[in-house]
């Protein structure tokens, strides 16, 4: 904390500032920048962040005896047992305070690398100045197609974009007709206004185009209404089979009431996650989620069936009070991509770390995430994600496809 | 009515004083022209720019809302304009921001014109509400329009360094600059403002509507000028912004958060005076900086409480502005 | 039953009253009086709490008060009348007077100050229901008074109950003042009209810039040449 | 698109129209008492619902049962939150306006800060008690059951608001403060003890409408900005301090909204709203019911 007030009382008395030199890690430790929302409407999603980097940093630093990624060593042997320690900061959603506190963890902080930042808003901004100061960003969970598509060297993702997530859920709308069941014959979407929301309604509107799918209707809400009534009434009057909904945690929750009140029951409701995932959702609609249905990269029946990933989700778990979810999964992974390429690389410096990681090629076994592999593309992108598709039961959401992942049968229709 | 043949003493007394403050304005300016040479460090760096980008476009906004009276909250929506007209013809049309910053301020000036009519109409209250609702309405505009990029904003290609077309990468200095120029160029205009017939009209109007009347004032067509000028400099402020950060979407420039960050300075520094908007902007930008780097990371609300409460205290402690604490240690002259 | 001694007052600097001395007995009428601009009207003021005593003591019934906000003077027993009357325009004249019994919960308390101030002013009774802004100059001297008097007051301060108001209905006050101190009630009036106001009081002083330069009975001050030649024209 | 639907939808909007009036008229009555805009009202509401939720958690009632409980501590808090602060916002000589907007503004961040330390951002939500999940259907057409209950809450609440104005001493007192605040010490009532009265009747109920609010909507520290700028709107739409007016402009916000969203598209529903705003002031600079 030393150092933050030394900036503190540097900057507030601005001529003094002249004698304030970057304070850099000491020599044992190599500290990693971590940019979430800690505070204004987001400040959820960075607490949760920071238990599972947190996590992350722990089995990176700690020997463990289980079969992941960094686990066995204490510390980087390739440093010398050099031990990582994670810098957090705040953006607040803003892409102009993502930027200034990305080049303070770098020029101050002294950080060989970045992970964040959940808002892709943010992302972009990051990326642009890990590329300028040439020093590795891993997206952990923001998933805008976009990011990978500017050019960056540094960038990198680990996760799936939106693209892929929509992909899936076709996929597994394909699938139904394949198990005998009837085929989807029409979609409602149902997206928020913002980033999130209009992007993956984009590709969903030319997926179900490309199925010959109609689309019923395509209701883009305002973020944060206060109610979604008329919207709910919207999608109801167009009689889907299903509804595609993209939402964060509070419209979600409204959503899922509104629908349940004015009696609106499609055959099925295949989500976008965010919001639909969240503990804070399913804790405020109780069994009203029974039946939904959600894409995810993260499958937490996992738990159960390999015993590494228990382990790491019960120290989560002792933190967060929470099981690990699909953004929190991919923040504790990024934690280990990015130990891993630094080890590798066998050095402090942002070039080195960043050729590690575009040499990377790590089995999917060696992750908690069930993924084929680890191995970026040109552009940063790692393209051997497996995505899941997750349903509802009892307050719990559960693999159901594809078939070699699922933990139980699928209900559909649902109503 | 025959001219006085000397000048009056208390007129000289105002002359000296503005004098003074022009003195006072050039040393300033040149400390902070030089400061840089001081200060190496980028977050640092990233503060001074964005205070001083502060300080000047609160001084804009001192404008209309200072000696005018008229208090918008909606001040977003210039900065907005500006913001986005200059990055979309860059992006759009690759032309460059110095040009594009023009063009936006100069839509920013007719939007402040034709809104004019309806809200110059409206007192007080109804006035800010007005203001807060068409920066609102903006904002829906913009996150569906198309050529804005919708929700998911516009970003500037990845870029070499360029004065050209304003892109840097990791120095900071073009941008200080820019926005230590535009701070001075509005601090002057405020300057001439308060000595032309229209400044004395428009704080007429700001004192007693009906006194500036009598006096035979044109209330609307002053607080029309007043206002075109806080659009204009506003919206070349929100160009210089979009460039700054290189990437810009609905919320992060057109939210009412923007109208409040523009205003607050003023509001707390002095509002009217020619010093208030730089002192606060002094106060509140490294105090926001800092408190989010320093309590943020906690995830609790520290930072907003500090705010909060600073907030709370200069306006009940000082209701004229951090600029009459100055008043206690240089007495007033004249 | 009033004690004021040695009373300065006055406004962001400038001073209004300087060392006044005086007193009123229960029952009596006390007449202020003085050009304008002479502290008159600050007098009132002061003694209601309006505006606050720079220096000096102010007694009620033995206790300090010069220190009591206004409310808390009305409620010892002490009603005020501003020049200005300070109405409550937009509301009846009916919730006007209803608004002055405000701090009495006991129904006797309020109708019986009711009936006496609809029998000292028949006209309101005609107005209730109007709004108090509709009502005349002189109905709306009649209604601050009234409203006065519904606090149930020991004191009653008048200033100025006759400015502005046609000839007619000043004739109609001035017994009205005397009808209320038959009542048992002390009034200390501020007057320009000094003829018609010693004619009803006991007692008289006249101020210049805020020194008190004439005080005694009705009939000692009616008598002094100066006063004479000054405020009564003779 | 039926007739069905439109009626569906202004129903909807009619019912959502009402919440939204009671949820400013705390706003427009403190305005009316003593023209001061209370910028921190959507965190008040905020901290109403978080009073609910700590209530339901301790008890385990229905949010409704406890709603005058809300209420009662919410008179508590605002009558508090004159006296501690806005009081001596009002003593100000200048720039009394500004430092008005600006002290309240300040407390709601203070607020929202407070609250996200004391209750972390997460999203909460109480159990919407008998209400919850329920509707009411009138010949095809459906209602949630939350939204008919707090419509109806809220009319009885004008209802109230009516009677305590022009049937109480109370609320003559207020109304005469109201027209000449000084004045009301020449009938020896305590303006600040009205004003302190005021702000606690304002803040009551915004305790009500966030126990209404409640039955179907999450709880974090900023709620209020979900809700602040439509009071603010209703409020200046009906015309500051006109309580009737924020009543009849609720209603025209809510189903102005509601058709926006059928007719043009439902992230542009609030720009229903704010063109009609715009266009009544142009024509009306006081709002509807606003007195000149």
């Amino acid at each position: 904390m030393l150092n933050r007030r030394d900036i503190l009382v540097g900057a507030t008395a601005l001529a003094a500032t002249a004698g304030l030199r970057p304070s850099f890690a000491q020599a044992d430790e190599i500290r990693i920048g971590a940019i979430y929302p800690f505070s204004g409407s987001g400040a959820q999603i960075g607490v949760e962040a920071k238990y599972a980097i947190d996590t992350g940093e722990r089995l990176v630093n700690e020997s463990f005896d289980l079969n992941l990624l960094r686990a066995r060593d204490a510390g980087l042997p390739a440093l010398g047992g050099a031990k990582i320690r994670i810098i957090y900061a705040d953006h607040q959603a803003d892409p102009q305070k993502g930027r200034a506190e990305a080049e303070r963890l770098i020029t101050q902080e002294g950080v060989v690398g970045l992970i964040g930042t959940y808002y892709s808003s943010v992302a972009a901004v990051v990326s642009q100045v890990a590329e300028r100061y040439q020093v590795p960003f891993i997206a952990a969970e923001s998933s805008s197609p976009t990011l990978h598509r500017q050019g960056l060297r540094y960038f990198f993702r680990a996760g799936p974009h939106d693209e892929l997530y929509t992909n899936a859920m076709f996929e597994f709308m394909d699938s139904l007709k394949d198990s005998g069941r009837a085929p989807v014959g029409s979609i409602a979407l149902f997206y928020e206004d913002t980033l999130f929301g209009t992007e993956t309604a984009r590709v969903q509107k030319e997926l179900a185009a490309a199925r010959s799918i109609p689309v019923v209707a395509d209701v883009k809400y305002r973020a944060n209404s206060p109610s979604l009534a008329t919207e709910v009434q919207i999608l109801k009057s167009s009689n889907p089979d299903v509804v595609m909904a993209t939402s964060y945690t509070t419209d979600a929750i409204l959503f899922i009431k509104t629908a349940n009140e004015l009696g609106f029951r499609p055959k099925g409701v295949i989500c976008q996650d965010a919001g639909y995932y969240e503990p804070a959702f399913l804790a405020a609609v109780g069994p009203l989620a029974n039946g939904l249905i959600s894409r995810a990269t993260y499958a937490p029946d996992f738990a159960g069936r390999r015993p590494e990933v228990q382990v790491v989700n019960d120290i989560f778990k002792a933190m967060s009070g929470k099981d690990f979810n699909d953004s929190t999964s991919r923040e504790f992974t990024a934690v280990q991509i990015m130990a891993e390429a630094i080890n590798r690389a066998a050095s402090r410096e942002g070039p080195a770390i960043r050729d590690a990681l575009a040499a990377l090629d790590v089995p999917g076994e060696l992750t908690i995430m069930p993924w084929e592999r680890i191995k970026f593309g040109e552009d940063g992108q790692n393209s051997f994600v497996k995505l899941v598709m997750m349903q509802c039961k009892d307050g719990v959401y559960r693999t159901v496809w594809p078939g070699q992942y699922a933990s139980t049968e699928l209900v559909w229709p649902i109503s | 009515m025959a001219q006085p043949q000397t000048i009056p003493a208390p007129i000289t007394a105002f002359t000296s004083r503005r004098r003074r403050q022009l003195a006072v304005a050039l040393a300033v300016a040149l400390a902070l022209a030089l400061l840089p040479l001081a200060v190496a460090d980028v977050f640092v760096m990233n503060i001074l720019v964005l205070t001083i980008l502060f300080a000047s476009l609160s001084q804009s906004w001192n404008i209309l809302g200072g000696y005018c009276g008229q208090i918008s909250l909606g001040h977003a929506v210039y900065f907005g304009i500006g913001a986005y007209v200059t990055v979309a013809l860059f992006v759009d049309f690759g032309i460059l921001p110095w040009f594009g910053m023009l063009a936006g301020a100069a839509i920013a000036v007719v939007l402040a014109l034709a809104l004019g009519y309806p809200c110059f109409r409206l007192a007080g209250h109804y006035y800010t509400i007005a203001t807060i609702v068409i920066a609102e309405a903006a904002l829906l505009l913009v996150a569906n329009a198309e050529w804005t990029g919708g929700a998911v904003g516009l970003q500037l290609p990845f870029a070499p360094d360029s004065w050209a077309t304003l892109q840097f990468g990791r120095t900071k200095l073009p941008y200080y600059y820019l926005a230590l120029g535009l701070a001075v160029a509005t601090w002057i205009v405020s300057w001439v403002i308060e000595d032309t017939r229209a400044g004395y009209w428009w704080r007429a109007v700001n004192s007693d509507i009906a006194a500036a009347q009598s006096l035979g004032v044109n209330v609307f067509r002053s607080k029309m000028a007043a206002s075109a000028v806080s659009a204009f400099f506003t919206a070349v402020a929100g160009g210089v912004y979009a460039f700054f950060v290189s990437y810009i979407d609905p919320t992060s420039v057109m939210s009412f958060h923007i109208s409040l960050l523009i205003s607050l300075p003023a509001v707390l520094g002095g509002i009217g005076t020619l010093w208030g908007p730089a002192l606060g902007a002094i106060v509140l930008i490294p105090m926001g900086e800092l408190t989010r780097s320093y309590f943020g990371g906690t995830g609790l609300g520290t930072n907003l409480i500090v705010y909060g409460v600073l907030v709370m205290a200069i306006s009940l402690l000082r209701p004229q502005g951090l600029v009459s604490l100055v008043h206690l240690f240089v007495p007033r002259r004249a | 039953m009033l004690e004021v001694r040695h009373l300065a007052a006055g406004y962001h600097g400038l001073v209004a009253l300087a060392d006044v001395s005086f007193g009123v007995a229960a029952g009596e009428i006390l007449v202020v009086a003085g050009a304008n601009g002479a502290g008159k009207s600050t007098v009132l003021k002061t003694v209601a709490g309006v505006v606050p005593a720079r220096s000096g003591t102010i007694t009620f019934d033995g206790a300090r008060i010069d220190h009591l906000a206004a409310h808390r003077i009305t409620r010892l027993g002490m009603a005020f009348v501003p020049e200005e009357r300070r109405l409550f325009p937009r509301m009846t004249v009916r919730d006007n007077l209803r608004l002055g019994s405000y701090l009495h919960r006991r129904r006797a308390d309020r109708e019986a100050p009711l009936a006496t101030v609809l029998r000292l002013f028949p006209r309101l009774e005609e107005r209730m229901d109007q709004l108090a802004a509709t009502l005349s100059g002189g109905e709306q001297q009649m209604l601050a008074i009234g409203r006065a008097l519904m606090t149930r007051p020991r004191l009653l301060m008048l200033d100025e109950p006759s400015q502005g108001i046609m000839p007619r209905l000043v004739a109609e006050i001035f017994r009205a003042i005397e009808e209320v101190r038959r009542a048992g009630i002390t009034i200390l009036l501020v007057e320009q009209r000094l003829t018609e106001s010693l004619a009803i009081a006991d007692k008289a002083i006249i101020l210049r810039t805020g020194r008190i330069v004439v005080a005694g009975t009705a009939a000692e001050v009616r008598a002094n040449p100066e006063v004479r030649s000054a405020y009564l024209g003779m | 698109m039926t007739a069905q639907i439109v009626l569906q939808v202004l129903l909807s909007g009619l019912l959502m129209g009402l919440i939204y009036a009671l949820v400013a008229s705390g706003l427009a009555l403190i305005f009316g008492l003593m023209d001061v805009v209370n910028f921190a009202h959507g965190d008040f509401l905020m901290v109403a619902m978080y009073a609910l939720f700590v209530l339901v958690a301790m008890s385990g009632a229905d949010p409704l049962l406890l709603a005058p409980v809300v209420t009662l501590v919410l008179f508590a808090f605002g009558a508090a939150i004159y006296l501690g602060i806005v009081r001596f916002a009002m003593r100000v000589q200048t720039n009394r306006g500004m430092v008005q907007v600006f002290t309240t503004f300040g407390l709601g961040l203070l607020l929202q800060g407070l609250a996200q330390t004391i209750f972390t951002p997460d999203y909460r939500s109480v159990d919407g008690g008998i209400v919850a999940g329920k509707s009411v259907a009138l010949g095809g057409i459906i209602l949630p059951m939350p939204h008919v209950v707090g419509a109806l809450i809220s009319l009885a609440a004008f209802g109230l608001i009516w009677l305590l104005i022009n049937r109480t001493d109370l609320g003559k007192a207020l109304e005469a403060t109201r027209e000449d605040a000084d004045a009301v010490a020449l009938v020896g009532i305590d303006r600040n003890r009205v004003f302190a009265i005021g702000w606690g009747l304002g803040s009551a109920l915004v305790g009500l409408s966030a126990s209404i609010l409640a039955t179907f909507f999450y709880i974090f520290p900023g709620v209020g900005n979900s809700f602040v700028l439509i009071a603010f709107v209703t409020v200046a739409l009906g015309g500051f301090g006109s309580v009737y007016g924020a009543l009849a402009a609720g209603v025209l916000i809510g189903l102005i909204e509601a058709m926006t969203a059928l007719l043009v598209a439902p992230s542009l529903k609030m720009l229903g709203v704010f063109a009609v705003y715009l266009a009544v002031v142009t024509f009306r600079p006081r709002g509807l019911f606003g007195s000149m």
